[in-house]
C-alpha cells in the first residue's frame, strides 16, 4: 500500500481539462492550501469545482476564478468574491446553488452509494426547479441526487500513512463528506504521521477513503473575519 | 419608541429555556447571545460544525480553525463538540434544534420568508438558510419592522424569492411581536412606547388585534 | 439543562406498554445492559424493538423475549437464539428482517430528517415486498424509509454531563446512528465525567442528540464468541 | 482431488492485490486472512465497524468490545478505524470495498445468490449479506461446489430466497474457479488433480468449457 506522495504537484497528477473537482473546507477554514495552490500554477482549465464557498479574489478556489480555470461552480454560498459576482454576470461562469445542508447530504449520499434521497430543503423555492416533490408526514419533500466526482480534495490536521484522517476543530466542516466522495480522494494534512500512531477512535476519515496523502507546508490559514472580544 | 438592534435581541432571549440548543443566524440574532439570561444554560449551534460556540476570541486567542457560520473567528465552549457539516445539517433537518432565528428580507402573512436573493443584486447564496426554515421546529424571524425605506417586511405575499413557504411561527421586530396565524400577523406585543396604530401602520399584511395588547417585557 | 439521571430505573420512566424501542449494540457488544435489565424488571409489555440483533436467550435483548415484552422485532440478524425462534414459529412475536447496512442507514436518515432514500440492497429479493423501484446509474434500487423510535437506548464507554458520548472500539456500531433517532434518546456509560472533560474533537454523539444519561454499573460484557489463538 | 477448505482459502488469496479493502465472509472466505501473501498489505472490513482486522487475540488480549462481524473476538491491526455502521456500510454501499468474498447455498449462471434463508428452517436473518452483494464492485464466491447430499450448488436457477440478483462475478470452489459470463459458468480453473469432467457433473448450471482449462495455481 503506498498512498504517501511527495507533494502537491504529484497528488493532483491525472487532473485534466473539464475534471469535476470537490474542494473541503468552509469559507478559508480547512482549505486544501496546497493542493489548490499547485491547480493554479497549472493550464488546467474548464474545471467544474464543488465546494460550500468560492473562496475570496486573491485565495482559496478564488484563484482558480481569477486564472479562468472554472467553468462551473457548484457551492451554497458565493458572497465575499468580485471576481465570481464579474464572471457570474458576464456569462463566463455557470453557477449553481445549492441549500448547504443539502450540499453537505448529496455528497455524503455520493460516496456512500445512496443515488437519491429526499429532504424539505428547498420545497416551494427556486431551488425546487422540476425536481420530483413528494409528501411524507404531511411535510413536502424534494428528492435530490447522490453527487461525487473525479477527484475530492480535502485537508486535515493529522493523517496518517494508510490515509486515516483527523480534522481540527470547525475545519472539519466539508472535508469530513468530501473525502469519501472523490474517485480519486487526495489528502494534505499538516502532520504526516507513520500508520499506528493514531488511536482508531478518533479517526474521523477512515483510509479506505483516500487514495493519496502528503504532508503539506507554509499553511497560512487566512481568516476571512477576525472578531475578537477585549479580555 | 422602536427598539435597537440590542433591543430586539434582549427580546429575542426571552424566547429562550434552559437546556435549548438554539442556531442564531448573521445579524441581529446572533447578538441574543450576549443576553442569555444568567444562570441558564443554552448552547449554540453553528451549521459548519460545532455545537456550543462561545464568546469571541481574544486577539491572543483566535484560531483559524474556528469559525462560525458567518466565517467569523470565535471560540467553544467547555462541553463543546465538533462534527462534519453532514451531521450538523442531520440535527437541524432531524428536528433536535429546538430554536431557530434568522433575519428576513420580507415575511408574508403565511409564514413565507424571504431572505437570500435581490434579484439584480448580487446572488451570494443561500447557504443553510433554506435547510434550516424546512426544518426548525420552531421558527422565529428577527428584523426590523419596515426597510430603510419605510416599505413593511411584514406582507400579504413575498415578492423576493423565497427561502422557504409556511415555515415561520413568531417574527419579533423594533415594534412589536406577532405570530403568524391563519388568516394574518396576530399582534402578541408592542415595544414599549410604540402605539397599536403605528404598528398597524407598519405592517402591510393584515395585522389582527385581539383585546389589548401588552408591552414588552425586555 | 440537566440530563443526568440516577440510574437506569430513572432513566427508563415513561416507557409504556407498546411503546417502541431501539437499542444500540452489534451482538452483545456495546449493548445498554443496565437499561435492558431495568426494563426486564418492570411489567412493560407489548414493545416493538429496534436493535441489529436479538440477544441471546439469557442476556440482551433475550431477556425481554423470555419475558414476553416484546410484540414486534426489527433487527438483521436474529440467530443465536431458541426462546426467539420458538415464539417467531408459534406466532407470538412478529418479526421485520432488513439487511444490516439498509438497518443503519434507515435509523441514521430518521435521525437526519430524511423521510426517505434509494439503496441497492434487497432488490430482486423478498425485502423487495412492494416498496418502490427505480433505476438510478443502470442499477435498481429500492425505497427505503427513515426510521425513529419513541426512545432510543444506546451505551457508550465515556459520556459527559452534557450528554456528549465516546464509543469504545466495535462497540460503536449501531449506538452512533441509535443515538441521533430516538425522540427520547438515553445513554448509559461506564465513566460519566464533567462536561468539559472530553476532547470536543472526539466526541461521537454530540449531547444535543441525548435527553438523558447515567452512570451504569456491574457491566458484564458477556462475549458470545470467544475466539483465540496461541501466544 | 477436491481441495480442502484451506485450499479454497488460499485461492482465494491469489484474487488479493496489495493496498486492497477485503469484506470477508463468515466461514471459508475468513480464512483467507491466514494465507495473504508475505509482503502484501491488504486491510480487511468488518461490518460492525472496523477497518483494519487483526489475527485472533491470545486469551489475554481479549476484549469484549473488539469483535468482527460473525461477533467473534478479534484484535485490530496498527493503522486500524472504528467508526458507525452507517459508516460502515457508506463503505460497502459507495463502492471502496475492493473485494468482496462470501459463502452461499446456491449461486445462478446469471450470477443470483443464495445465502440467507432455508424455508422450513430458522431464519437468522441476511444480516449485512444484502448490502454486500447488492453494493461491492467486485464479489466472489466461496463454497464447496456440492452440498454434503452431492446436490451442485452453481445450478441454472436458485431455488433458495435470493441473496442478490446478477451480483457475482466469480465462484471459487473446492473443485474449480468459474465466471459469470452471459450463457453461464465459464470454466476458468481445475482444482489439483480434478478433471473438466468431474467438474461437469457437479455444475447443474451451463459449465462453458473454452480451450484448454489450467490447475490452479495455490
Amino acid at each position: 500500500m503506498n498512498k504517501v506522495v511527495k507533494n502537491a504537484n504529484e497528488a493532483i497528477e491525472g487532473i485534466r481539462d473539464n475534471a469535476t473537482i470537490m474542494f473541503g473546507g468552509f469559507g478559508l477554514c480547512g482549505i486544501p492550501e496546497n493542493c489548490l495552490k499547485a491547480l493554479a500554477e497549472t493550464k488546467i482549465k474548464g474545471l467544474t469545482c464543488i465546494s460550500n464557498n468560492a473562496g475570496i479574489d486573491d485565495f482559496g478556489l478564488g484563484v482558480l476564478l481569477r486564472k479562468h480555470q472554472m467553468k462551473k461552480m457548484i457551492a451554497s454560498y458565493v458572497g465575499e468574491n468580485k471576481e465570481f459576482e464579474r464572471q457570474l454576470l458576464s456569462g463566463e461562469l455557470e453557477v449553481e446553488l445549492i441549500p448547504q445542508g443539502t450540499l453537505a447530504e448529496r455528497i455524503r449520499a455520493g460516496g456512500a452509494g445512496i443515488p437519491a434521497f429526499f429532504v424539505p430543503a428547498g420545497y416551494g423555492t427556486e431551488v425546487q426547479g422540476d425536481k420530483e416533490v413528494r409528501e411524507f408526514n404531511g411535510k413536502m419533500h424534494l428528492l435530490e441526487k447522490g453527487l461525487t466526482a473525479d477527484f475530492a480534495i480535502v485537508k486535515a490536521k493529522t493523517g496518517d500513512t494508510h490515509g486515516n484522517l483527523i480534522y481540527n476543530k470547525t475545519a472539519y466542516n466539508f472535508n469530513g463528506v468530501i473525502a469519501t466522495a472523490g474517485r480519486i480522494t487526495i489528502a494534505e494534512v499538516e502532520e504526516l504521521v507513520p500508520f499506528g500512531t493514531l488511536d482508531p477512535n478518533h479517526i474521523h476519515t477512515p483510509g479506505i477513503f483516500v487514495q493519496r496523502i502528503f504532508q503539506g507546508t507554509n499553511y497560512e490559514k487566512r481568516i476571512e473575519f477576525a472578531t475578537t472580544r477585549d479580555k | 419608541m422602536a427598539l435597537d438592534k440590542h433591543g430586539i435581541a434582549k427580546r429575542i432571549a426571552r424566547e429562550l429555556k434552559d437546556g435549548f440548543y438554539v442556531n442564531l443566524g448573521i445579524g441581529i440574532p446572533t447578538l441574543t447571545a450576549n443576553y442569555i439570561p444568567e444562570g441558564m444554560e443554552v448552547i449554540l449551534q453553528s451549521e459548519n460544525g460545532l455545537l456550543g460556540i462561545g464568546p469571541f476570541p481574544t486577539k491572543d486567542e483566535i484560531d483559524p480553525d474556528l469559525i462560525n457560520a458567518g466565517k467569523q473567528t470565535i471560540t467553544a465552549i467547555p462541553g463543546a463538540a465538533f462534527f462534519d457539516s453532514s451531521n450538523s445539517f442531520g440535527m437541524i433537518r432531524g428536528g433536535h434544534i429546538d430554536l431557530t432565528v434568522l433575519g428576513a428580507f420580507e415575511v408574508s402573512q403565511e409564514g413565507d420568508i424571504a431572505s437570500w436573493k435581490i434579484p439584480g443584486k448580487l446572488v451570494k447564496g443561500m447557504g443553510g438558510a433554506m435547510d434550516l426554515v424546512a426544518s426548525a421546529r420552531n421558527i422565529i424571524v428577527a428584523t426590523t419592522h419596515t426597510d430603510k425605506d419605510g416599505k413593511s417586511k411584514l406582507i400579504k405575499k413575498c415578492t423576493l424569492p423565497l427561502t422557504g413557504v409556511k415555515c415561520v411561527k413568531r417574527v419579533i421586530t423594533d415594534l412589536a411581536v406577532v405570530d403568524i396565524v391563519p388568516g394574518g400577523f396576530k399582534l402578541v406585543e408592542r415595544a414599549p412606547g410604540v402605539s397599536v396604530e403605528e404598528i398597524k401602520d407598519a405592517t402591510e399584511g393584515i395585522l389582527i388585534i385581539e383585546g389589548d395588547i401588552p408591552e414588552m417585557k425586555i
